[in-house]
C-alpha cells in the first residue's frame, strides 16, 4: 500500500480543533450577545411620525410624565396622550411647526396618529405599570432617562432575567412614591455613602416598611 | 483486553469449544467478513433495502405530518397521555441495550465469545436509539421548544428542572447513544483500517482511510487502545444499567397505580436485556443465511449461549411480573390493587386491556421456557420464532405498562379507552424501516464482524511460547 | 520514488505473533527506543516484551469523571438552589433535595469519562495521522490483515542500515525493507 | 379595582363602538364593507338627544398593538401604537367596566352585569345586587356572550334569499304597515317575554290594528301549567313555588334545579341544603321522574317511574293524603279520576304521603309542566290538602295579557285569514308540533318578515329576515323571576346592525325607531314614576333593577269545585303493553333548539349523560336488553306517521319503556357549530302531546352511531368512599367526623416527611395570601354552570364533536357524575356529582415531572402552569391523579373547529387530515376572536393547561390593593373581595374559593368543617380544595331507606361492594 493522504494531512486534526474552537467560541460568545434582548432591543429607536422632543417637553417644560402618559397610576396599559391631549397645547403653540402637520391631521380626520412601538412585551407577559409605580419603581427603572432623550430608544433589555434582577432584588430600584416620575433623582447621600450604597439603605428600608414582594418564583405574577 | 488464551494448559478434557470453527486462518477471517463489503451489492440486499427506506419514508412522512398537524393526530387523549409514543421509545431503548452490553458486560466478564457478534449487536444498539430518540423527540406538542430541555444559560434566567424524570431521560439517552457511538467507532477503526488497506477503489481508499485515522496496528497504539477499550467498557457497563434505569425512572417516580413501583429499574434492565439478545438474534440469524461464510465465526454455540441469556432474563421479567403482583395484593392499597388485578389481568371487572397483557405474560414468560431444552436453542426456527415472541412481547410489556396504568387510574370518571391512529401505527413502522435500512448500510459498508478481536481468539493470536503472562489490562 | 528520500526505518515482516514476540524481545534487549511492532490484532504481553509499562490513560479519564461529576453537580445545584429556586412538587431547595441530581450527576461522569477517554486516546497515539511513512512500504498493509511487522526508526540512536538489518534478519525477520519518508 | 364594585357612567353607554379587528390597518376592501355595514350613517350619534362625545372613537384602547407589519426596523418588525384621538368618557386602556343589564329568557329575565374590555362585553356575571341572582348565574347567561360573537348570525337583510339592507326592509315595512288597515290579516307570532314595554307596545299595536293576531309560542312552554292554574286557582295568577320554605318537597317528574329552574329554584332549594353543624335542619326531597335529572340526583328518594305514570303517582299519592287528611276538596278532584294501572311501590307512596302530612304548610309538591293539566290540577289540590297554599306556594298576578296558541294561528292561516305574518325570534318552522305543518302553512302566508337572530329554518320560509339583535346589543327591560323590573341595556352596537324586537313593534305602533332608550325610558316612567327623572333612570341602569319592585303576591285560594270540573272526563295517560312512552325533554345545554349553535354549550357534556355535541334517546339498560341495543345503537321510534331514528344510550336509573330524547337537536338550517348535532325529535311531538307520548314503538336498527362521550365510565368502583364520601344525616349526627376517617384514611399512616417543604406564604409573611377552595358536595347539583362561566373566563377552547369523543375536551372544571349501586343489576342506583378542577396539591406531582419548569408552585399555593414554557410532554397530565390537566392536541383557538370539512364522512377517513393540517386556514375570525378574555393567554397547540384558580383575578386583586395601599405596608386583599369565576357563577353557592390565612374569609370557615376530606389524602399531594361531604336526608321508614349511600361508600372490601356491571357507556 501506498500513502494515499498527503503529508499534510496530518496537520489536519489541528486545524480542524483550532477552526472548530476558534468558531464555537465566536458562536458562544456572539449568541449571546447578538441575540438576546441585550442586543436586539437596546437602542431600537425607531422614527415617530412626530418627532416628540421628550427632552424639551420634560426637562425644559417640566412636564410630568403622567400628563400624557395619565393612566400608568390606574392601569396595567400606560397609555399614549390622545390626540386630544397633545392639542390642549398644541392648539396655540408651535401651531405652524410643519413637524406638527400630522397631529393637526389627526385632530381634524379624527384618523389617529400611528406611533411606532418601541417597548413590547410578549403577549403572554402580563406586566401592569399601575402595580409597579405605586409601589416605589420609578419610570427610569425600565425605560431609561426619557427626559433626556431627543427620541426615544429602547433603553433597557427587558428580558426576563432582567426581570427578575429587579423582582428579586427590588431595593436597588425603590424609591419615594413623589419621586417616581423624577427620573433624574437619586437617593440622598449619607456621609461616605456611594448613591449606590444610599439606594440599598433607602430601598431596604422601603421593602420592608412597605412589604415589597414582587413575584420571584410565582410564574403566575407575570404569565397567566 | 481479555486474559490471554490458556489453551496450552488447560487438560484436554476441560478444553472448550473453539470459538471459530474449523480452524480459520486470519486470513481466512479477513477475507470472508472484507467480502461481504467488498463484493458487489447482492440483489437480495436491494430487495431488503428498498422495501425498508420506502417504510422508513413513510415514517417519516407521518413524522412530519404529526409536527406539522400536531400530537392530536395520534390517539392520545386528556387520560392516556402517553402510549404508542412512550412504549416505542422504551421498546427501541430497551433493544438498545443489547449490543452496548455485549460489548461491555461481557468483555468485563471476560465471555470472549462476544467478539464474532458484538459489532453487528453495537450498530443494532445505535440505530436502536436513533429509532428510540425519535420518539421522545416528537411526542411533545411543541418540538421547536425543545432546547427549553437543554441546561443553556439564557435571557430568561430559567433552567430546566433537574430533579423531572423526563430530562434524566434526555441526560441518560444522550449519553447513552453519545457514549455508545464512542465506543462503537473506536472498536471500528483497525477494522476500518484493514478495509482501507484492502480497498480497490479510491473512493473506498479515501472514506475507509479518513475514518481509520492512519490506524496502523502499532502496540504503542494497541497499548492505550486495549486500556481505552476497557474504560470504556467499564463506563458503558454501569450507564447501560443506568439507562434503563433512568427510563423505568419516568414510571417509577410517577404517582400512577402500576407505574409506582420500586422494582422498576431492575425489572427495566433485565427486560431491556431480555428484548435486546432477542432482537439480536432476529437480525443475526437471517444475516447468518444470507452470508454462509459466517458460519464458523457466528456458531451454534453463539446462538445456544444468546438463547441461554434469554432464558435466564425472561424469567427475571416474569419473575418481576409475579413480584408486581405480590406487591399490589401486599399493599392492600384498592388502587394498585385495581390496577394489577382489574385492570391489567381483567380480574373481576373490566380490564380493557387485559388481552395486552396476556399477549405479554404469553410471550415473555411463556415461549422462553422452550430453552430449557438444548436442542431448541440450537434450533435456527425455534430460536427465530421465540425471539419473535418476545420481541412481540417486550413490545406489548411497555404497553401494558404505560397505556393500562394510565387508561385506568384514580377517578373512575377519567378513566378513558386509547386507540392508535394511522399516523402511530405508521410512525412505529416505521421506525423499523428506519432500523433495518440503517442496518442494512452498516451491513454493507461497514464489517459486520469484528475482524481483529476474532483474530484475537483464535489459538494463533496467543504467543505460544509465552505460557502465561501477569494479565496487567 | 526515483528521487532520493529521507529513510524513514527499517520494517521487518514476521510469520507469526510468537515469532514476533521473541523478535520483540531481543530488539528491546539489543537497546532500541524509537521502534515499534505491529499487528493485526493487540499481541498480550507485547508491551513487556517492547519494555513498554502499563497505558497510564486512565489518569485523564479519572480527572475527565471528576470534572464531569463535579459539572452535573453545579449545574444541578446552583440554578435550582442557587439562582432560581423554584418550589417544585413542596420539594426543598437544600442539600436533602441531592438525590434527585444524582441521575444526572452520574450520566455527566460517564460523559465525561467516556469523552476523556476517546480524545485521550486520539492524542496519545497522535491519531488521526492519515499520512505515515510505514504505509509507503507495500508490504505493510498486511498488516491490517496478518502481518506482523517490526519497524525500528531511523531516528533511533542505535540505528545503523546495515546493522539493524542485520539484526532483523537475525530475529527471524523476512523481507526487511528500508522504508522511506 | 376590585370585580364587585359597578362602575357606570352616569350617562348610558350607547354609542359604544364596535372594537376592531387587528385587520384594520389592512384596510381591505371587505373590511371596508364590513365597516359600512357595523356603522351605518350616524349610528354614532345615537345618544337620545345628548350630544355625542364618542362620535370621534375610531379605534380601540392604546394599548393594543396593531399589526402592520412594514419592516422598518432592520431587527424587528415595526409595530404601531395607536392612541384614540380624543379620550373615551370612562375608558381607560386595558380595565374592564362593568354594566349591569338582563337577559331575556322565557322564564323571566336574569339580572346579570356585564364584564366589558375596551368596549366588548366578554364575560357574564349575575347581578349580586339582585335577590333572584346574587351574582349567580346559569349556563345560558354564561354562555349568551358567545351567541353574541357567533359567526353564525344573521348579518345581513334577506329578502327571498336575497342580501337587501336596513333601508329597503323599513321600507318594505312602511308598505305593509301602511297597507294593513285595521290589522286584520296581521298576525304576531312572538316568543315569550315578559318586558313591560312589550307589552305597552302591543298594547299600541292593539290600539292601531285592533284586529291584529297576537300569537307566543314557545316549544318548552308553560302552557299546561297556566291551565292548570287558571282551573285550581282562576284566572291571572300563577302559582310559584318557595322551595326554601319547604321542609319536604316531592316533585312529580319536575326537574326545578335543571330544566324546569333557574338560578332562584336552585338557591332556594341549596340555601336548604346548607349544612353547618349536625344541629343543621335539611330539607327532604322526594324524587319521582322517568329518568335521572340533576333533581332527581340531589333528592334523598328518588323512584323511577314513567312519566306517565306520574298522573296515577300523584292520584296515589292525593289518596293517602285525602285519606288522612279528609279534605273534601282533594278527594273531589281526586275522585273524579278514573282509577289507572299503578306500576311502581305502593309502600314508597304512603310513607312518602306520611312524610309530606307531617309537615304540613310546611311541604311542598311540585308538578312537571310536561304533565297533564289535569294532574296538574290534583297536585294543586293536594297542596291545598297539605296547607301548603299561601306558605309554600305563592300568587303572582301575571303581567302578560293572555295570546293565542300556535295551534290558533294554524287555524287562522289555514282560514286566510293572515295576509301578513310577523315572526319574531323563535323558530316555529322547526319546533312547532309536528301536527301543524308549520313549515307548509308559513309558505302559504303572502308575506312572512321575520326577525331572526340566525338565518335558520324559519328564514327559509320568510320573505324577509332581519337580524335581530342580541340583548347585549339593545335596549329592553324585563322582570326578573321575582317580578322586578329590570333593566336591559346594549354594551355594544349592534355587530352586524340588527333590529331588537322593541324596534320592529315599535315600528308596527307607528313610533320611530328607537334610537336609544327612549322606549324603556317611556315604560319606565309609568312603572317607577319617578319624582327626578334623570336620576332615578340612572340609577335604574346602575342597579340593573328597580329596588322594591318585586311583585306583591296575590292571595291564592283553591278552588275545590273547579278544580274537579276541570279534571272530570280526563283520563291519565297509561302506558300500553309493548309500547313505549317517549317523553321529549328540554336540553339542559341547548334548550328547546335556540342555543344549538353555541359552541361552549355544546360542548359542555350533560350533566346527565355526560353526552357532548349530540342528544340520544335514553333507555333504561333492561328496556336496551329488550330492544337489542347497546350503547351508541341507533334505534327507530316510530309515533304516529313519524319515525325518527336516534342513538340510543344506557342510562342507568331509567324508567322500563321509557325513552327520554332531548329537543334541540338534528337542526337542518343552522351555523357551522350547531350542524350534523344530534337527532330530532321535534317531529314525534304533536298539538295533543307535546311533552310526552304514549304508545310508542321502537326497534333496533343495527346501525350505530357514535356520540362523544365526556365520561366513559359512570361506575365508582367501589371508590365512593375515597372520592365521593356522604352520610345520611343521622350518621352525621352520630359522628360529625365520618368524612375524615374513610376509605384509605381510615387505615392509612400518616405521611412523614424526609425533608422539609419549601415555604409557602405564612399569614406574617409580606404576601400573607394562601388560596384555597371548598366545594360543598351537599349542595352542589352538577348542573355545570361553573364549566361554561370558567370555559368564558379562561378563553377555554371548543375542540369539537370529533375532538371530544377522542377525549379531549378542554374544560378546567369538570362535573363528575357517577352511579352507584350495591346490586350490579339494580337498575336504580344512586347518583353523585363531583365538580373536579385542578386541586392545587401542595406536593404537586405534575411539578416534579415537568422537565422544564413549565408547572411549578407560587408561595400564595397555586399550582400555575406557565404556557410559553411549556413544551408539551403531557407528562404532568399523566401524574395527575386528578386527571385535570388539558392538552392542546391541535391548534384549537387558531384553527376553527367548526371550519373543518363540511362533509363529516370526509372527515373520518383519516383523523385529522383535513381538518388541523398547516394548510388549513389559520387563524380565528375577528368576531371568535373579540369574545376573548384578553386578560388570559390565549392557549397555542401543543401546551397544557388547566384551572388557574382564575390567576388573573387573584393577580388582578393583588394588583388592586397594591395599587390602593401605595405606600402602606397593608397588601392583605380584603376578604372575600373577588373569587373564582365558577364560584361566583354557582347558583347553589357550592364552590368558595378565598385566602385560607385569612381567618375571616368564608373558605376559612368552610375548611373547619368537620365535613371536609380531601381527595386521595394518601398520596400526600396536600391539595388545596376540600370538599365537603354530602349528607343525605332519607328518611328511614321509607322503602329502601337503609341502603341509601351504601353503595357510594363501601364499608369494606373497595371492589366487592362497589362494584357495577359494565359501567362503560
Amino acid at each position: 500500500m501506498a500513502n494515499i493522504f498527503p503529508r499534510g494531512s496530518n496537520i489536519l486534526p489541528f486545524k480542524i480543533v483550532l477552526c472548530g474552537l476558534i468558531a464555537g467560541g465566536a458562536v458562544s460568545l456572539a449568541v449571546p450577545y447578538y441575540f438576546t434582548p441585550l442586543y436586539t432591543r437596546v437602542g431600537y429607536k425607531p422614527a415617530q411620525p412626530i418627532p416628540f422632543p421628550h427632552d424639551v417637553h420634560v426637562a425644559q417644560l417640566g412636564m410630568d410624565c403622567r400628563y400624557c402618559h395619565s393612566f400608568v397610576e390606574v392601569a396595567a396599559h400606560s397609555n399614549l396622550p390622545t390626540t386630544q391631549v397633545c392639542m390642549n397645547c398644541h392648539q396655540g403653540v408651535q401651531k405652524e411647526n410643519p413637524k406638527l402637520a400630522p397631529l393637526h391631521e389627526s385632530w381634524r380626520t379624527g384618523k389617529p396618529i400611528e406611533w411606532v412601538q418601541i417597548h413590547k412585551t410578549p403577549d403572554y407577559v402580563y406586566f401592569n405599570h399601575a402595580a409597579h409605580v405605586n409601589r416605589g419603581v420609578s419610570c427610569v427603572s425600565c425605560h431609561g432617562r426619557v427626559d433626556k432623550m431627543d427620541v426615544v430608544y429602547h433603553a433597557e433589555s427587558h428580558s426576563m432575567s432582567w426581570c427578575l434582577d429587579c423582582h428579586r432584588a427590588p431595593e436597588n430600584a425603590l424609591r419615594p412614591l413623589d419621586k417616581i416620575t423624577d427620573l433624574g433623582w437619586q437617593a440622598p447621600l449619607a456621609k461616605d455613602q456611594t448613591p449606590k450604597e444610599a439606594q440599598l439603605e433607602l430601598g431596604l428600608g422601603l421593602k420592608k416598611k412597605w412589604h415589597i414582594n414582587p413575584p420571584d418564583k410565582n410564574c403566575a405574577g407575570c404569565h397567566r | 483486553m481479555a486474559e490471554s488464551a490458556v489453551t496450552l494448559t488447560t487438560p484436554k478434557e476441560l478444553e472448550r469449544v473453539p470459538l471459530v470453527t474449523n480452524d480459520r486462518k486470519h486470513t481466512w477471517i479477513t477475507d470472508k467478513v472484507s467480502s461481504i463489503v467488498e463484493e458487489r451489492t447482492p440483489l437480495w440486499w436491494w430487495v431488503a433495502f428498498l422495501p425498508c427506506s420506502l417504510i422508513a419514508l413513510i415514517g417519516l412522512f407521518c413524522i412530519g405530518y404529526q409536527i406539522s398537524n400536531g400530537v392530536g393526530v395520534w390517539g392520545e387523549n386528556k387520560t392516556v397521555g402517553w402510549a404508542w409514543d412512550i412504549t416505542n421509545f422504551v421498546f427501541w431503548i430497551g433493544i438498545g441495550h443489547a449490543g452496548t452490553l455485549i460489548s461491555a458486560i461481557l468483555f468485563l466478564t471476560r465471555q470472549k465469545w462476544r467478539t464474532s457478534i458484538n459489532r453487528a449487536a453495537e450498530a443494532m444498539t445505535l440505530f436502536a436509539v436513533v429509532c428510540a430518540g425519535i420518539f421522545p423527540g416528537i411526542h411533545v406538542g411543541r418540538v421547536w421548544m425543545a432546547w427549553f430541555l437543554a441546561p443553556i444559560p439564557n435571557a430568561n434566567g430559567i433552567w430546566p428542572n433537574f430533579r423531572s424524570p423526563l430530562l434524566w431521560d434526555v441526560f441518560a439517552v444522550s449519553t447513552y447513544f453519545t457514549v455508545s457511538v464512542l465506543f462503537w467507532y473506536t472498536g471500528l477503526v483497525p477494522d476500518l483500517a484493514t478495509l482501507r488497506d484492502r480497498a480497490k477503489s479510491r473512493v473506498a481508499k479515501y472514506l475507509y482511510g479518513i475514518f481509520a485515522l492512519g490506524w496502523r496496528g502499532s502496540n504503542r497504539q494497541w497499548r492505550h487502545y486495549e486500556m481505552a477499550y476497557l474504560l470504556l467498557a467499564g463506563l458503558s457497563t454501569p450507564l447501560v444499567l443506568s439507562v434503563h434505569s433512568v427510563v423505568s425512572f419516568d414510571f417509577a417516580t410517577s404517582i400512577v397505580p402500576g407505574w409506582h413501583t420500586t422494582i422498576f429499574p431492575p425489572y427495566f434492565v433485565a427486560g431491556a436485556i431480555f428484548g435486546g439478545f432477542a432482537m439480536v438474534l432476529t437480525i443475526l440469524l437471517p444475516a447468518r443465511l444470507l452470508y454462509p461464510q459466517l458460519d464458523d465465526l457466528v456458531t451454534r454455540q453463539h446462538v445456544d449461549k444468546m438463547s441461554k441469556i434469554i432464558l435466564l432474563t425472561g424469567t427475571i421479567v416474569g419473575y418481576a411480573y409475579l413480584t408486581e403482583l405480590f406487591m399490589a395484593y401486599y399493599s392492600g392499597n384498592p388502587f394498585e390493587k385495581f390496577t394489577f388485578f382489574s385492570a391489567r389481568m381483567g380480574i373481576d371487572n373490566p380490564g380493557w386491556y387485559a388481552w395486552a397483557y396476556y399477549v405479554m405474560m404469553f410471550c415473555n414468560v411463556i415461549s422462553p421456557q422452550l430453552f430449557w431444552i438444548k436442542s431448541m436453542r440450537t434450533n435456527y426456527i425455534a430460536v427465530m420464532t421465540v425471539c419473535m415472541f418476545v420481541n412481540v412481547g417486550m413490545w406489548f410489556e411497555r404497553f401494558v405498562i404505560i397505556v393500562t396504568s394510565l387508561a385506568q387510574d384514580f377517578l373512575p370518571s377519567s378513566w378513558r379507552h386509547y386507540s392508535p391512529s394511522w399516523v402511530e401505527i405508521w410512525t412505529f413502522v416505521g421506525t423499523f424501516g428506519i432500523f433495518l435500512s440503517l442496518f442494512l448500510l452498516f451491513m454493507r459498508f461497514l464489517p459486520m464482524i469484528c475482524m481483529f478481536e476474532v483474530k484475537l481468539v483464535t489459538p494463533e493470536a496467543d504467543p505460544h511460547h509465552e505460557p502465561k503472562k501477569e494479565g496487567q489490562h | 520514488m526515483a528521487e532520493y528520500r529521507k529513510i524513514y526505518g527499517l520494517g521487518a515482516q514476521f510469520e507469526s505473533a510468537a515469532a514476533l514476540m521473541k523478535a520483540a524481545e531481543k530488539i528491546r534487549d539489543a537497546g532500541f527506543s524509537k521502534w515499534d511492532v505491529h499487528t493485526p490484532f493487540p499481541v498480550h504481553g507485547m508491551d513487556k516484551a517492547m519494555g513498554l509499562g502499563k497505558s497510564w490513560l486512565s489518569t485523564p479519564v479519572l480527572i475527565g469523571g471528576a470534572i464531569g461529576t463535579l459539572t452535573a453537580t453545579l449545574l444541578t445545584f446552583i440554578p435550582s438552589w442557587g439562582i432560581y429556586p423554584m418550589i417544585v412538587h413542596g420539594k426543598p431547595f437544600n442539600w436533602a433535595t441531592l438525590p434527585a441530581f444524582f441521575p444526572i450527576m452520574f450520566e455527566l461522569t460517564v460523559l465525561f469519562s467516556a469523552f476523556t477517554t476517546v480524545f485521550a486516546l486520539l492524542i496519545m497515539n497522535q491519531l488521526p495521522k492519515w499520512y505515515h511513512p510505514v504505509f509507503n512500504w507495500e508490504r505493510f498493509s498486511r498488516v491490517t490483515d496478518d502481518g506482523f511487522f517490526i519497524v525500528v526508526e531511523a531516528r533511533d540512536a542505535k540505528f545503523s542500515e546495515t546493522k539493524t538489518r542485520a539484526l532483523l534478519e537475525e530475529v527471524g525477520g523476512s523481507h526487511v525493507t528500508l522504508i522511506h519518508d | 379595582m376590585s370585580k364587585r364594585i359597578l362602575q357606570h357612567p352616569t350617562e348610558p353607554a350607547t354609542g359604544r363602538k364596535y372594537w376592531r379587528s387587528l385587520g384594520q390597518l389592512g384596510d381591505t376592501p371587505e373590511f371596508r364593507g364590513w365597516l359600512t355595514r357595523e356603522f351605518p350613517q350616524g349610528a354614532a350619534e345615537m345618544q337620545g338627544g345628548e350630544v355625542s362625545r364618542r362620535n370621534f372613537l375610531q379605534l380601540m384602547g392604546a394599548s393594543m398593538a396593531l399589526a402592520g407589519l412594514s419592516f422598518a426596523g432592520c431587527r424587528r418588525p415595526e409595530k404601531h401604537l395607536v392612541p384614540f384621538t380624543r379620550g373615551v368618557e370612562w375608558s381607560i386602556p386595558g380595565k374592564p367596566i362593568f354594566y349591569t343589564t338582563a337577559r331575556p329568557s322565557r322564564r323571566g329575565y336574569a339580572p346579570l352585569v356585564a364584564v366589558t374590555h375596551d368596549g366588548r362585553p366578554t364575560k357574564i356575571e349575575g347581578n349580586p345586587q339582585h335577590p333572584v341572582s346574587k351574582g349567580a348565574t346559569d349556563m345560558h347567561s354564561q354562555s349568551s356572550v358567545l351567541d353574541l360573537y357567533d359567526t353564525d348570525r344573521a348579518r345581513f337583510f334577506v329578502k327571498k334569499g336575497e342580501k337587501s339592507d336596513a333601508a329597503a326592509f323599513e321600507k318594505a315595512l312602511d308598505g305593509l304597515i301602511g297597507a294593513a288597515g285595521d290589522g286584520a290579516g296581521l298576525a304576531f307570532l312572538l316568543e315569550k317575554n315578559n318586558s313591560p314595554t312589550r307589552e305597552r307596545l302591543r298594547g299600541e299595536i292593539a290600539k292601531k290594528f285592533p284586529k291584529a293576531s297576537w300569537t307566543v309560542y314557545e316549544p318548552l312552554g308553560t302552557e299546561l301549567a297556566d291551565e292548570a292554574a287558571a282551573a285550581a286557582f282562576g284566572g291571572g295568577v300563577a302559582a310559584v313555588p318557595v322551595i326554601d320554605k319547604a321542609d319536604v318537597i316531592m316533585s312529580l317528574d319536575c326537574d326545578f334545579l335543571g330544566v324546569e329552574g333557574d338560578v332562584n329554584t336552585i338557591r332556594e332549594f341549596s340555601a336548604r341544603r346548607k349544612v353547618t353543624g349536625p344541629g343543621s335542619k335539611m330539607n327532604r326531597l322526594y324524587v319521582a321522574e322517568n329518568r335521572y335529572t340533576v333533581t332527581g340526583g340531589i333528592a334523598d328518594h328518588r323512584m323511577r317511574v314513567p312519566a306517565s305514570q306520574i298522573g296515577a303517582f300523584a292520584l296515589a299519592l292525593a289518596a293517602e293524603i285525602a285519606t288522612a287528611t279528609k279534605d273534601a276538596a282533594l278527594v273531589q278532584t281526586a275522585t273524579a279520576f278514573g282509577t289507572p294501572a299503578m306500576q311502581f311501590n305502593a309502600e314508597w307512596v304512603k310513607v312518602s304521603a306520611e312524610d309530606l302530612l307531617k309537615n304540613k304548610g310546611a311541604s311542598l309538591v311540585l308538578v312537571g309542566a310536561r304533565q297533564p293539566a289535569a294532574v296538574q290540577v290534583l297536585v294543586a289540590a293536594i297542596n291545598a290538602a297539605l296547607g301548603n297554599i299561601g306558605k309554600t306556594i305563592v300568587g303572582r298576578k301575571l303581567t302578560e295579557k293572555p295570546a293565542q296558541s300556535i295551534a290558533e294561528l294554524s287555524k287562522d292561516i289555514d282560514d286566510k285569514k293572515v295576509k301578513t305574518l310577523v315572526i319574531v325570534g323563535g323558530n316555529p318552522v322547526y319546533n312547532a308540533p309536528e301536527d301543524l305543518k308549520w313549515a307548509d302553512r308559513q309558505k302559504s302566508v303572502e308575506m312572512v318578515v321575520r326577525l331572526g337572530y340566525y338565518e335558520d329554518e324559519t328564514a327559509a320560509h320568510a320573505h324577509w329576515n332581519a337580524p335581530l339583535t342580541h340583548y347585549l346589543e339593545s335596549w329592553g327591560d324585563g322582570l326578573a323571576a321575582d317580578g322586578s323590573y329590570v333593566s336591559v341595556q346594549p354594551m355594544i352596537l349592534p355587530l352586524f346592525g340588527g333590529w331588537s324586537e322593541l324596534d320592529l313593534l315599535a315600528k308596527f305602533a307607528g313610533l320611530l325607531k328607537p334610537t336609544g332608550p327612549e322606549l324603556i325610558q317611556e315604560t319606565f316612567k309609568a312603572l317607577a314614576n319617578p319624582t327626578e327623572f334623570v336620576g332615578a333612570w340612572a340609577k335604574f341602569l346602575h342597579d340593573g333593577f328597580l329596588a322594591d319592585s318585586a311583585a306583591k303576591l296575590e292571595a291564592l285560594k283553591f278552588d275545590g269545585a273547579a278544580a274537579a270540573k276541570a279534571v272530570t272526563g280526563k283520563s291519565l295517560p297509561a302506558l300500553a303493553e309493548g309500547a313505549y312512552e317517549v317523553v321529549f325533554t328540554g336540553c339542559a345545554k341547548v334548550d328547546d333548539g335556540r342555543f344549538t349553535n353555541n359552541g361552549w354549550l355544546q360542548e359542555i357534556p350533560d350533566p346527565i349523560t355526560k353526552i357532548a355535541w349530540d342528544n340520544a334517546a335514553l333507555i333504561s339498560p333492561a328496556t336496551a336488553k329488550k330492544l337489542g341495543v347497546e350503547d351508541n345503537g341507533l334505534i327507530a321510534i316510530t309515533v304516529g306517521n313519524s319515525t325518527l331514528t336516534v342513538a340510543a344510550i344506557l342510562a342507568p336509573g331509567h324508567a322500563e319503556n321509557s325513552i327520554s330524547i332531548a329537543l334541540g337537536y338534528g337542526r337542518t338550517v343552522v351555523g357551522q357549530v350547531g350542524a350534523h348535532t344530534g337527532f330530532n325529535a321535534y317531529p314525534l311531538r304533536t298539538t295533543a302531546s307535546p311533552y310526552f307520548v304514549t304508545g310508542a314503538t321502537a326497534k333496533a336498527t343495527g346501525k350505530a352511531y357514535k356520540l362523544a362521550l365526556t365520561q366513559e365510565h359512570w361506575a365508582l368502583e367501589g371508590r365512593g368512599s375515597d372520592l365521593t364520601r356522604e352520610a345520611t344525616l343521622e350518621e352525621y349526627k352520630a359522628k360529625p367526623d365520618f368524612a375524615k376517617k374513610m376509605g384509605m384514611d381510615a387505615h392509612i399512616p400518616p405521611n412523614v416527611s424526609l425533608y422539609t417543604n419549601p415555604p409557602l406564604n405564612k399569614p406574617e409573611s409580606l404576601d400573607p395570601h394562601a388560596w384555597g377552595m371548598v366545594v360543598d358536595l351537599n349542595t352542589c347539583i352538577g348542573c355545570s354552570a361553573c364549566m361554561v362561566a370558567c370555559q368564558s373566563e379562561n378563553n377555554i377552547p371548543i375542540v369539537g364533536k370529533e375532538q371530544v369523543a377522542e377525549g379531549r375536551e378542554m374544560h378546567w372544571i369538570r362535573t363528575d357524575r357517577y352511579f352507584a349501586s350495591t346490586d350490579k343489576n339494580d337498575a336504580d342506583p344512586e347518583m353523585v356529582s363531583q365538580p373536579m378542577m385542578c386541586q392545587h396539591c401542595e406536593n404537586a406531582p405534575c411539578e416534579t415531572v415537568c422537565p422544564v419548569n413549565a408547572t411549578v408552585h407560587s408561595e400564595d399555593g397555586l399550582n400555575v402552569m406557565a404556557y410559553n414554557r411549556c413544551i408539551g410532554t403531557r407528562y404532568c397530565a399523566n401524574n395527575c391523579p386528578f386527571k385535570v390537566r388539558r392538552f392542546n392536541f391541535f391548534d384549537y383557538n387558531e384553527r376553527n373547529v367548526h371550519g373543518r370539512a363540511k362533509n363529516p364522512d370526509d372527515r373520518k377517513l383519516f383523523t385529522g387530515l383535513y381538518e388541523w393540517n398547516l394548510t388549513s386556514e389559520r387563524g380565528a375570525e375577528d368576531v371568535t376572536k373579540m369574545s376573548k378574555n384578553p386578560n388570559v393567554t390565549v392557549r397555542m397547540r401543543g401546551v397544557m393547561e388547566k384551572c388557574t384558580f382564575c390567576v388573573q383575578r387573584i393577580q388582578e386583586a393583588k394588583i388592586a390593593t397594591k395599587v390602593a395601599v401605595r405606600d402602606s405596608g397593608d397588601v392583605r386583599i380584603p376578604t372575600d373581595a373577588f373569587t373564582t369565576a365558577c364560584a361566583q357563577a354557582c347558583p347553589a353557592d357550592a364552590i368558595t374559593f378565598g385566602d385560607i390565612n385569612n381567618p375571616e374569609s368564608a373558605v376559612s370557615k368552610l375548611k373547619a368543617s368537620e365535613r371536609g376530606y380531601r381527595l386521595l389524602e394518601y398520596l400526600n399531594v396536600g391539595s388545596r380544595v376540600t370538599y365537603l361531604a354530602r349528607i343525605r336526608n332519607p328518611n328511614t321508614e321509607m322503602p329502601g331507606a337503609k341502603d341509601i349511600g351504601k353503595a357510594v361508600r363501601p364499608k369494606q372490601g373497595h371492589k366487592k361492594a362497589g362494584h357495577e356491571t359494565g359501567g362503560k357507556h
